[in-house]
């Protein structure tokens, strides 16, 4: 039975808010403001990319895993100044934002999605697609991730992940 | 060898430190491999002994390219088979991985036990007398075929070859010893993943070995001023030169009170990480070994990076295509604390490591730089030009010569 | 001319009533809760597959053609039970639902879509292109496809076509 | 035939019973395939009249990948020619379907009649004198390559060979009566899509004729107990063993009486299917025949499973990737309950077909499975090793053998 | 910072307004109903098609460039009567609209795309990645584009592109 | 040249009016092609001077399907050369475009000057005295392959090929002329992009010096009745045949008052046009050229088409598919209303080009209705077999044979 079928409602404004924070940060990534990023998130938080297999298996390594909003701002620092890779873009195509409902003060929202990953040369593929899971806190007004886990339809990834998904 | 399109590369006379480029791409030098590396006398890494617990699991794999069935027996041994059935060449496991009591082709029935002895044909006696089976149809000669198999260390190995040595003499002393070291304990598998790559397989073993780079294409650690007490380390070969072990290890110091303790460091160095946690480690070997990537002939590696422990094997999927597959292993007794010291630290590798995600791409640049010139040759003389152990890593391409001392052997250019 | 245009236009409630339903059936054949697929329908219905050409030269066979929820449930059966196949997942990607009007009693809307396909070993491609064509009936405020034709914009199917689309 | 590359294939000495895996995945025995069997003595179905009915009506269409024309020229004869324009060998008709009073190619537009005769040169004169082309230039030997055409009920067949035997004698007594049979009348084209699939063509023609696999790999029916009435039924092969008709006839006995009737069989089988309209059918045919599986040489086939008649053709793309287009018929005099169960039955075939789907996926997995050994054989000798006719379906593979019997025959090898 | 943090707000109806207008756009063009396709424009307007590196530099010739509704037009006339191409349908997937704020009268609007092409042998291609960014002014109560420019990810085009994007 | 898959071909004794169509596709030809004609006695353009302004600017780009870094060296010289470090063929440069004081491969850090010379390796000297390279390695042979190099009009070209002519005479008399007209002034860079095309490289060659279809394949000028004044125009050819010009000139006459003005000729004809403006055009050569489309050997092409001024570049991309660059130019002092008209008429070409779509699909068309038959030819005998200037460009395929006649001799056969 779909879980969302008898779940507290959010109410409009709220809905609102929630679904605008989600496309918000797609744009940010596309748009690489990646310095935004950990912006997003809160202090104490979860970032995890793990493919559905291993994660539907409870496996606790997938192949990201931030556990602060410091570690999302070493990454950044990492793909900025110190790794090497070749320039190319995520063009995040985002399907059905739900509320699934309330946890801990958080509501569950889950979203599918599509990363279009464009290579300077101009190679266009469907680098990822999968699901989002999120729970997100409200504070004063301003939504954040507590957690944001990626589950990943495919175990394969192409050449390297250094922009977050 | 005058037929052989590896023969026909731009060889240098003798030696193994001028490689011609042409053995990247050539279509033909990659259906050899097929043959005379990955069927030759070598003992292929197939998957672990914890994925397939029960009797009757099994997990699908390849040799080279050559699909294969790698599955508990009732006597609660390993077999490894090419997954094609003998009838008409259907995979008799479609899944990834499964449970079975026999192995059955889905396309007419032919039942296999988990040895992969043919024990039944459907309808081989027809029906009603009419059909079925000649009458002079052996099923003893059409079982799947059986691969030698030896395992160690709940690590499965398989090979094509009756000339294979023992899985021991092959390995050699020095490369059993470190997975004894690493893996001699009870693991626990904490996650598996696959990274494509667009380059040939052979590039992505270069790079394995390929101590040289480490310090110079990952700017991670010298960017956040990551320095690790300080070391000394070098390049351990098989015998034969195939297989290598490129090593650190931490020396007695005046830090080494704190880093023997088998608590977590805490992290002086990484100041300028925002979350220093990532790359909090702690003594998991009193011999104080800090990093060991070991290579196995042809495409097996086992890490351990502190105490980030994971296998790799590189699947060819064509001249210029390869998939690397990961298992990333804790020890079965760690602490929360350690496990918890354990998943952060797998941040540094894989597919999105901060350390190593540009081993997933140098490989498809060196691709596209080179491929167009496959009569040219690469020049790996980096600490000489022999194929011999020795106390510096950085300096060095020696376990590369290694491991093309290994590829003319095999391939007899 | 639009046909939405001078469409009556539905409530705010109604709209979301049924986007969240478009939603929710995507989310359910992503998930693999495919035995709440039959549920989605009403008990004599129309489900089809039909590609575009086809569709616009009113031919009456596509290559998926069920009228009653039984089918749907026989479906659902054979493809649990029966059919052989190699496992793979969907990921739809849903676009623009629009409400165009009514008739006989039930909304008529239409959405674009792709559906991502991911094999088990992670390949990624594009299955499916093309639009939702459905009449969703509400009964006693639960929304129900009376009707979902799905025109495919490509004639050609890959291997074969197992997953509800 | 030494630089064939078919001949070069692991063939027993003779017969027709062991198949080197190498036939399905290597490129030269692909490219000869194009030349030797597509292009030999041989008639490829390229379509139906009902597509063409006007004068100027033409659809694009392929014979083994050779692009082609085929169009109703204004005798109202069927024309079918390569579409290549013979200037600079640019595609004369872009659109799948479409009409044309003339064939223009639009690259420079050279003009072709409805027979592919050239008609006018653009400039051909040049212009104020100056340019056009030679005066030797003779439009005669610049038409369309057109190809012998001949036409069954709807059907249109093509050849490039000068050698093929007419239609009739090509196809012999019995695969031409199965054509009057099912398609002898006016029928109507309900419905058309097309199937990729990951395999060679071969693999695919093999399964259509392999009445071996149906009741294995299929398990609809056995899972929805879907018991038909009692059969009996058989192979029939042509006399030079080409092509093939797999069938099933409704035996006499305490069923017959209903379904002999012309309405529609209420189902007492399929009980376990939710809805059994599914399975519905009539006896459509007086011999009683419930299911025939006809094809004939190389890549046509014609089904008729109880109401559900469709025609198969299986175009190669490429040595590991095939196309299959389905054309699903009903009688021009259907009753809407008729109708009805024929579109309900049509569920039961193409890609989602709920009996038949896995014939789209078990060919790719046959290529995955024995691709790595193009030397090693199948055994196809279920029901023997010979080539005849035989009243056991489910235990022979004797329509196969046929298959390659027509292959081995065509390739010379 | 993201743009659309402190940007006025359009009212729900606005917003409404505006996102069915980007949606009717997308269903104009994949159900091949092009001769509306300059009606959803103002008379004087910009319509562009430039790739993302091109526009950060600021270059001024792109791959299409309209400047009134006379061009669009042409456009159409030129597509339905003199160009000559293989029959092909797009599909839109638009992901994240968003209003970024008012500009000079005009609603300032961002939404994320992917252009998935079917050729009419069955081949399925993701054809193009972006962004579209739009001014939209609301004449009498109808939305219309004063300015449509849209920043392709790839500085590739796949053969040609003749229906618009 | 007995193993030249080239000479294989079906070519006609002598002359170049008949091409076999398998030189469109294949593998081997192709191949040849990269290292007789790509790096034989030719010019390539590589970019421009305003791409590479400032010391250390560089941009990449391929000659043939070999990479090759353009840069500006502390000189102020441009240099070419190829992007493959000599230590074990890493691209040098990544980025498309970018600025550098020195080319460092990211690797292991060999480091080159902006003239390609080895200036240091990583570690060379070992560390500690431990590792390093041999102490008869001599960095001198290990430099980048530096490519002669010539500019004319910021045009940046250059070969491989010692053999090739200076430029200047390489091109000819009429060439050089041509880029002196269109080029030589302060032109500004207002664009560029790629388009991929789904055909062999030379097919679009073909058609760039295909002046035959240019009135009959593109319809958009007669569907609006774009009468354009009275032209006179042809065929100017090098001396060699390789290079060629197809152009057309407004004669003197009634309107020429009008248009003999710098100001927009306000357009009568294009009277269907919603928008005329998008026509509109000045004349800006005193010698009237309204078009003028020059092509250089092998893959070079500069358009004027009224004002609108590109350059393009086809990259072969494997044998059957190719990648075309573009570079729209404008003056430097062009007034705004010039500028706004460049750009309307920017419209015309390109991916999305009213006039000139077509020439992106047709190839592919071509491709497609003739790899089937390698062994077939086109007929390119419009305008007689001979390669000679000539005042009629509609009517004759001259400079195509032009284009075959330098194949012939670059490839030898
Ligand atoms: S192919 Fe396996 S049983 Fe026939
Ligand atoms: S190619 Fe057909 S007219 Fe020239
Ligand atoms: S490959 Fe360039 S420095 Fe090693
Ligand atoms: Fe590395
Ligand atoms: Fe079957
Ligand atoms: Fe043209």
């Amino acid at each position: 039975m779909d879980a969302s079928r008898n779940a507290p409602e959010a109410d409009d404004a709220t809905r609102c808010l929630i679904e605008n924070f989600i496309v918000d940060y797609a744009h940010m990534v596309d748009d690489d403001r990646l310095e935004e990023w950990p912006g997003y998130f809160t202090e104490a938080c979860t970032y995890r990319i793990i493919d559905r297999a291993s994660h539907a298996k409870g496996r606790s390594i997938g192949i990201m895993e931030c556990s602060s909003r410091g570690m999302l701002l070493d990454r950044i620092k990492a793909l900025r100044e110190a790794n090497v890779y070749e320039p190319h873009f995520y063009r995040h195509i985002l399907s059905g934002i739900r509320i699934r409902g309330e946890k801990g003060g958080a509501w569950l929202v889950e979203t599918s999605y599509a990363v279009v990953r464009t290579m300077q040369e101009g190679d266009i593929s469907v680098f990822s697609s999968g699901k989002y899971v999120d729970e997100i806190v409200i504070e004063n007004g301003r939504p954040l991730f507590r957690s944001r886990v990626i589950v990943c339809d495919s175990q394969r990834f192409d050449t390297l992940v250094v922009i977050p998904i | 060898m005058t037929d052989s399109a590896a023969a026909r590369m731009a060889w240098q006379k003798e030696g193994y430190s001028r490689i011609p480029y042409g053995v990247y791409t050539d279509p033909e030098v990659y259906a050899e491999e097929q043959q005379k590396l990955f069927r030759g006398p070598v003992w292929s890494f197939v998957g672990m002994e914890q994925e397939i617990q029960e009797v009757g699991d099994y997990r699908t794999n390849y040799i080279g390219e050559t699909p294969v069935i790698v599955v508990r027996d009732k006597d609660g041994d390993v077999q490894v088979m090419v997954n094609r059935c003998a009838h008409r060449g259907n995979l008799v496991c479609i899944a990834r991985e499964g449970n079975a009591s026999e192995l059955t082709c889905v396309y007419h029935n032919w039942r296999y036990d988990l040895k992969g002895n043919l024990v039944n044909v459907a309808f081989g006696k027809g029906v009603g007398n009419v059909g079925g089976m000649p009458d002079d149809f052996d099923p003893a000669q059409f079982g799947l075929h059986r691969l030698r198999v030896e395992t160690l260390h709940g690590l499965i190995f398989a090979t094509f070859s009756d000339a294979a040595l023992p899985l021991r003499d092959f390995l050699g002393a020095d490369m059993w010893a470190n997975l004894d070291r690493v893996l001699g304990r009870d693991m626990e598998l904490l996650g598996t993943f696959k990274q494509y790559m667009p380059n040939n397989w052979k590039l992505y073993m270069e790079n394995v070995r390929d101590s040289y780079h480490a310090s110079i294409l990952h700017m991670f650690q010298a960017t956040f001023r990551i320095n690790r007490l300080s070391m000394k380390g070098g390049i351990r070969l098989s015998d034969n030169g195939w297989h290598h072990i490129s090593y650190s290890i931490a020396e007695t110091d005046r830090e080494e009170a704190q880093y023997n303790s088998k608590v977590l460091l805490s992290v002086k160095d990484g100041y300028l990480l925002s979350d220093p946690s990532l790359v909090a480690s702690w003594r998991e070997y009193d011999c104080g070994t800090t990093l060991a990537i070991q290579s196995t002939y042809p495409n097996f590696v086992v890490q351990q990076i502190y105490n980030s422990i994971a296998l790799r094997l590189c699947l060819p999927k064509g001249p210029e295509e390869c998939e690397l597959m990961w298992w990333v292993l804790g020890s079965a007794d760690d602490t929360a604390e350690q496990r918890e010291a354990r998943i952060k630290q797998s941040n540094m590798v894989g597919p999105g490591g901060l350390i190593s995600m540009e081993d997933g791409v140098v490989g498809g640049w060196v691709q596209r730089g080179s491929k167009h010139d496959p009569d040219l040759t690469t020049i790996v003389e980096m600490g000489g030009r022999d194929v011999a152990p020795t106390e510096e890593g950085r300096a060095t391409e020696v376990s590369i010569r290694g491991f093309w001392k290994g590829y003319r052997e095999l391939m007899g250019v």
